[in-house]
């Protein structure tokens, strides 16, 4: 393995966790998606490295832009839950969403 | 796709049954019967053309195909549970008219058809069971139309058929250990050792469905709570041909049975105790129909008994019989049904002097009687002569006094049955009452007049339908002449007169005693000092096993309930619910609803996942 | 130079999750996205970091600011403190758990940096290999859109 | 054309709310259901073929021109488009009425998204290719985030939103995995992974398939919600319309989770002792939790959605055991438990759609007054119990014998007794929703209207069927894909 995808493979592993961390404990609602955000950072970030250590850029710059228009779709559908939320709770709190239990 | 023609009986009343849901109107329905009996009836006429076909589908796989095959045995009893089945529905659409459920019972009907046709072609034991359990459903539901009382007695005849059942299932599989093969017609064994007690339960199966004693029990309380037509298709008719189908092909066919074997005592015991005890409880019944049933418990053991004899005259005699009294009985009941139909009632007390008003029915129905009585020159003096005359051959001389008490009591329970309800004095208690229309009349025209027919020419018969049973056995094909013992002049035959005329004697001395009131005819009898007792017993169900299982059966779950159950309910109670509830409640507690809570999960999840995976493939190498 | 760029993507990052505006959050996550377009540009993944300059950084901050904008007025949310005060601890011991763990699955040779993909282009890989990620992209373009629509669809519309 | 199977239902969605504005309710239902009843004769098509044991690799041509698309149908996934076209015809005949009601409206769009979850399932399970997977699992996920916050109620958004955030780190993780996975081989096709992992024997090499497996097991655990990845199952589904849960937990949880599991377990990495330990123990581990839980829920729904759960729990142990017998019980169980759970599902639908409500403290004695629903759901009730003889009996029986085969004996009593509990809790279903006293308020409820009763008759008779029938169904259909199982790595 390269360097280059070495000190990468590292900076994708400290994305996911700061993404996760994120999730973990922020309760703004847009902050989640934020955090979700950077964890798809990271998965594009590994898809390329990947791509560079088998140096087959090619290939993993087409899945890391498939990856990317995914990631539209779903952030678009995810703000739209969050708008709905809005409307209907008029709070963004992650809090006040555990109606159901059980 | 190309269906073969031996699937067609199977289908087709499926097919009908299914269709007839469909039809609204009760008048469509009748025609909708009908013409699906014909049809079928129609097929089985040309399967009986064809004499021989076999069909083999893949099905459950491990020896369990669907395995169906016509020969010339077979082909004559589908034909005749198709005939009795046609006259039986032609009769419905008059009989049933005033039923509210029409529908269910035609459904039911044909399912029994298709059952009843499926286990007479199955080649396959399994296939057979299954067609074989579909009748006793069908039995079941076709009894709860009856009155309100009849879901005890459809009850009873589930667990009583159940039982049979069961033994029956449990001598397949003991039959499959040995012989390895399900396939009824590669089987052949001799009934020795573990194959004489897998015969005995298969023979408890079949002779439990035929309804011999002891598994006779629901039959005379169905011809109560029952519709009629339901006893004359079933017990009557096509319960008669399928028990004794299956006696016949085991004792011939599938285990090789000897004259005076152990196996052919233990038949025809059984056969001569329901010969003498059903007849001897159906001469004291006050009520037509009730008296019919135990009649068709009794004549069963007429079957059993020529088949048990292992002669070739009395398995021809009892399978003949088989034929004979299916005829003369549906006959009967059907007339029972007329007279129901007509008068209101079947109880002999209150009937009387119906000869005038009905003559076709009583007509039909003496002839029906005489020929249930063996008089010369009906159908029922040729089988049951050739019974006495096997039982006579095997030396047990006392199997032949007892088919001749019956058939004294017999005749006897017919003359008074007779006397009372269509000749002597005309009865008061019941309003003016008129001949039923055609459809009730001609099913019962054309089974007198094959009663007539098969007493005459009974060589057609036999020849027809009774030999291709022994089509696999020609030594004994080779001794059967059927001219030197069915001539009137011969010991046995002056005998059996003489059982008449003690018969006809028994009921003139009855008549007087009841200052001529028929019905007590029997009542002499009844009277005798120890039997009298014996009768109360009876008539109290101490000897009907079904009851008095049901009362040990409701004491030893008292017993069970305060020993057994309390305890296991405690510790239950007390420890597994709550235990139960606690883990519940805490599960219930840690699905809190929040998203943080949830992911933690996933992620600890994974980590630990990620752990023992580690460990494993280390432990691995 | 590439790991600066790296370690500026994590810290702009950082800041996307921990800045108290949702405004400034949603803006320096714009700026990572652009580190992260410029670490595949210097991989030689032209086209991923155009698509990843304008559709990360611009579609996606643009939606996340119209959201915010949306909602701003009343949403104020109370964060907890201490997940910010431990958050340096947590990551330092995990990127020391992180490098121990790779050294101890993954070899390291020392290699130079690949040469870049030669021959190919990459539309014919596009078009010619992963024609099946175009017809999926088609599907996720009609599932987010009429996802959208399906939330901000009128009530009334029978 | 295998590529029908995805083209034609994405042609489909995109064109429905063009014409929606035409004719808003009959064509929508018209061509939707088209759709699924062409798939599901389509699917036969291809019936004798699988059955045969070939598997057929189909290129893509258009024009003569060949296109990076190459699709793997064997019979395995012939059982799984078969499933998927199956059940969702049910679910869309029961939308023709269902979605009638007030709350829900716009169908041209809500048909839109139900055929592409079909598109996405379908795509998922032709895929040959581990990042098709991916994105095609992504279109049903969307698709079905918007389905499960249909009715915009407050709590639907909820469920909704969990559900999409618990999944973004599903799919997340799978990616990693996919990443590590193309690190490793240069590839993503399904054949290269297999034909390359299988000359790579090194120590680190096994560890590293060891970490994504892990990270496969998450991701796609999650979407197949096995414990402890279940939590956002009965969230999505306490509230949602009804056809959701019934194509999400009949089929949906099978075609992106437990069938890609296998495959990659079984036909591309191949699989090893740790992996079918980890998942015997995650699946006996569901079955326990998932009937505990239903045991106290009063939501029809959500008590559903945890018994979906343990059902799970069967498969999922089924598949571990890695025995012929194993791989037919839980392959034939996964067909059951989408014919079965579906129609409870629907059911709950046909209640909420004359009753206004799904809790069941608030029903009582509708069965005199809906008799279809009652009797529909007493077979389903039944069947997921595992009574005999109906369908749902046998596959439980195969799965128990093949554990007392492979000698789990106390796997074998936990899943037994698990199923009295899963009996126990559909009769209290029975007793608090059906029968004991009708409720005044329900006095005027009217049986479900016609293509609702349809559709729950169409998919009782099917469990009653199978229930006889089996023997046939098992060698046509599950017998050859559980061959492609025992077959191990493709080539």
């Amino acid at each position: 393995m390269s360097e280059l995808a070495y000190i990468c493979f590292v900076a994708v592993a400290v994305l996911v966790f700061i993404g996760l961390y994120c999730l973990m404990t922020m309760k703004n609602l847009i902050k989640l998606l934020i955090g979700a955000e950077i964890v798809a950072k990271g998965v594009s970030l590994a898809l390329i490295t990947a791509g560079v250590e088998k140096n087959n850029i090619m290939l993993a710059q087409s899945l890391a832009i498939t990856f990317i228009v995914v990631e539209v779709a779903l952030v678009a559908v995810a703000l739209a839950i969050v708008i709905g939320i809005y409307k209907r709770k008029k709070s963004l709190d992650i809090r006040n969403l555990n109606n159901l239990r059980g | 796709m190309n269906i073969d023609i031996l699937l067609f009986p199977i289908l087709l009343p499926l097919i009908f049954a299914v269709m007839g849901l469909f039809l609204k109107s009760k008048k469509l329905i009748n025609y909708w019967a009908v013409l699906g009996s014909a049809a079928v009836l129609y097929c089985a006429y040309v399967l009986f053309g064809i004499k021989q076909a076999s069909l083999v589908l893949p099905w459950l796989g491990h020896g369990i195909d669907f395995d169906l095959k016509l020969y010339g045995f077979n082909a004559a009893i589908l034909l005749w549970v198709n005939i009795f089945t046609f006259l039986v529905v032609l009769y419905s659409t008059i009989k049933m008219e005033t039923s509210t459920r029409i529908k269910e019972y035609y459904l039911y009907v044909f399912l029994t058809v298709m059952f009843a046709n499926g286990s007479v072609l199955a080649d396959n034991f399994v296939l057979f069971l299954f067609f074989w359990g579909g009748l006793l459903i069908t039995l079941y539901m076709l009894i709860m139309l009856g009155n309100l009382n009849s879901y005890k007695t459809a009850l009873k005849s589930l667990i009583l058929l159940g039982l049979c059942d069961f033994c029956l299932l449990l001598g397949v599989v003991l039959l499959w250990k040995i012989s390895g093969s399900l396939k009824i017609s590669a089987i052949s064994l001799e009934a020795q050792g573990l194959a004489m007690i897998s015969f005995l339960l298969i023979m408890i199966g079949a002779i439990g469905k035929a309804g011999a004693m002891p598994f006779h029990n629901w039959i005379p309380d169905a011809a109560i709570d029952a519709p009629v037509t339901v006893m004359a298709f079933l017990p009557a008719s096509l319960e008669k041909l399928l028990g004794i189908y299956l006696l016949t092909r085991i004792s011939l066919d599938v285990f090789h049975f000897q004259m005076n074997s152990p196996v052919s005592i233990v038949l025809m015991t059984v056969g001569a105790i329901t010969i003498v005890f059903a007849v001897m409880m159906a001469l004291i019944q006050k009520d037509f129909k009730r008296l019919l049933s135990y009649h068709a418990v009794s004549q069963v053991g007429y079957m059993i008994l020529g088949i048990g004899t292992g002669t070739p005259l009395g398995i021809v005699g009892g399978i003949f019989h088989m034929l004979n009294h299916a005829i003369y009985k549906t006959g009967l009941f059907l007339s029972s049904g007329s007279v129901e139909l007509a008068a209101g009632t079947t109880e002999m007390k209150k009937l009387g002097g119906l000869m005038k008003s009905m003559p076709v029915t009583g007509l039909c129905f003496s002839v029906c009687a005489l020929s249930i009585s063996g008089v010369w020159p009906f159908n029922g003096f040729v089988s049951k002569e050739m019974i006495f005359h096997g039982s006579y051959e095997t030396g047990y001389l006392i199997f032949t006094i007892a088919a001749w008490v019956g058939a004294i009591f017999t005749f006897a329970s017919f003359l008074k049955a007779g006397h009372s309800i269509f000749f002597g004095a005309k009865s008061t208690e019941i309003p003016e009452v008129k001949e039923n229309s055609w459809p009730v009349l001609v099913p019962m025209i054309i089974l007198s007049a094959f009663c007539i027919l098969f007493g005459v020419y009974s060589i057609l018969p036999l020849k027809l339908f009774i030999l291709p049973a022994l089509s696999g056995h020609p030594e004994v094909l080779a001794e059967l002449t059927f001219t030197h013992n069915l001539s009137l002049l011969n010991p046995i035959a002056l005998i059996s007169m003489g059982c008449l005329v003690i018969a006809f004697g028994l009921h003139y001395l009855g008549v007087k005693k009841g200052q001529g009131k028929a019905y007590l005819a029997s009542e002499p009898v009844h009277n005798l000092p120890i039997i009298k007792t014996i009768y109360n017993l009876a008539e109290n169900r101490v000897f009907d096993f079904y009851e008095q299982g049901v009362k040990l059966i409701k004491l030893l779950s008292k017993v069970i309930y305060y020993t057994v159950d309390r305890p296991i309910d405690f510790v239950y109670e007390r420890v597994v619910t709550v235990t139960g509830r606690i883990v519940i409640f805490i599960l219930r507690v840690l699905h809190n609803g929040r998203f943080a809570n949830y992911l933690s999960w996933s992620l600890a999840g994974l980590m630990a996942l990620g752990y023992v995976m580690g460990t494993l493939i280390k432990k691995a190498g | 130079m590439n790991i600066y760029i790296l370690v500026a993507l994590i810290l702009f990052s950082v800041m996307a999750v921990f800045l108290r505006d949702l405004l400034k959050s949603a803006i320096c996550l714009a700026v990572a996205s652009i580190f992260l377009a410029v670490m595949f540009f210097r991989m030689g993944a032209t086209y991923a970091g155009v698509f990843e300059v304008s559709v990360v950084a611009g579609l996606i901050t643009v939606l996340f600011i119209t959201v915010i904008a949306l909602t701003n007025d009343d949403a104020k949310v109370p964060e907890n403190k201490w997940p910010i005060i431990i958050f340096p601890v947590a990551l330092a011991i995990f990127i020391i758990f992180d490098i121990w763990f790779m050294n101890k699955f993954i070899i390291l040779p020392s290699k130079a940096l690949p040469l870049l993909a030669q021959g190919e282009k990459f539309g014919d890989v596009l078009w010619g290999q992963r024609t099946f990620d175009l017809l999926g992209q088609i599907g996720v373009i009609f599932a987010g859109v009429f996802g959208v629509f399906a939330f901000f669809r009128r009530k009334t519309d029978e | 054309m295998v590529i029908l199977f995805i083209i034609l239902p994405l042609i489909i969605a995109g064109l429905l709310p063009l014409l929606g504005k035409v004719s808003k309710k009959v064509l929508p239902d018209f061509l939707a259901n088209a759709v699924f009843a062409l798939l599901l004769g389509y699917s036969f098509n291809f019936a004798w073929n699988a059955s045969a044991g070939k598997t057929i690799l189909s290129q893509v041509n258009l024009a003569g021109i060949p296109l990076g698309i190459t699709l793997r149908l064997d019979a395995l996934s012939l059982l799984m488009l078969f499933t998927i076209a199956l059940v969702s015809l049910g679910v869309g005949i029961f939308s023709v009425n269902y979605i009638n009601q007030e709350k829900y409206s716009s169908k041209p769009i809500y048909y839109s998204l139900l055929l592409l979850t079909v598109a996405g399932m379908n795509g998922i399970v032709l895929s040959n290719d581990l990042f098709g997977i991916y994105v095609f699992l992504e279109i049903a996920a969307i698709a079905s985030y918007a389905l499960a916050a249909y009715g915009l109620g407050k709590e639907e958004l909820e469920g909704s939103f969990k559900y999409l955030m618990l999944s973004v780190v599903a799919t997340s993780f799978i990616l990693l995995g996919i990443s590590m996975i193309f690190a490793l081989t240069g590839t993503v096709e399904l054949n290269g992974i297999a034909s390359v992992l299988a000359y790579s024997k090194a120590i680190k090499i096994k560890y590293l398939i060891g970490i994504c497996s892990a990270l496969f097991i998450m991701g796609f655990g999650l979407k197949s919600a096995i414990v402890p990845f279940h939590s956002w199952m009965p969230d999505a589904y306490s509230k949602a319309p009804a056809t959701l849960p019934a194509m999400s937990s009949g089929i949906m949880v099978k075609a992106a989770g437990l069938y890609v599991l296998i495959r990659l377990f079984y036909n591309v990495f191949g699989i090893t002792p740790a992996v079918q330990t980890v998942l015997m123990y995650l699946g006996v581990i569901s079955i326990v939790v998932g009937a505990l839980l239903a045991l106290g829920q009063n939501n029809l729904q959500r008590l559903l959605a945890y018994s979906s759960i343990s059902q799970i729990g069967y498969m999922v142990v089924g598949f571990a055991i890695g025995t012929p017998l194993g791989f037919i019980g839980a392959l034939f169980h996964m067909f059951n438990h989408g014919i079965f759970k579906s129609l409870l599902f629907l059911n709950s639908g046909s209640i909420e759609n004359a009753t206004g409500t799904r809790e069941l403290d608030e029903l009582g004695g509708l069965a005199k007054k809906m008799p279809v629903t009652a009797g529909t759901n007493i077979v389903a009730s039944l069947a997921t119990a595992g009574v005999p003889p109906l369908n749902g009996f046998w596959s439980k029986l195969i799965i128990i014998i093949a554990l007392v085969q492979a000698k789990f004996y106390i796997f074998a009593l936990i899943g037994i007794l698990a199923s009295v509990v899963t009996l126990w809790y559909f009769l209290i279903i029975q007793r608090r929703a059906f029968f004991g006293k009708l409720n005044e308020t329900w006095k005027d409820v009217k049986e479900a209207p016609f293509w609702m009763s349809l559709s729950s008759i169409m998919l009782a008779l099917i469990c009653i069927i199978l229930g006889i029938a089996f023997p046939w169904f098992i060698r046509l259909w599950i017998e050859p894909a559980a061959n492609v199982l025992v077959a191990g790595i493709i080539r």
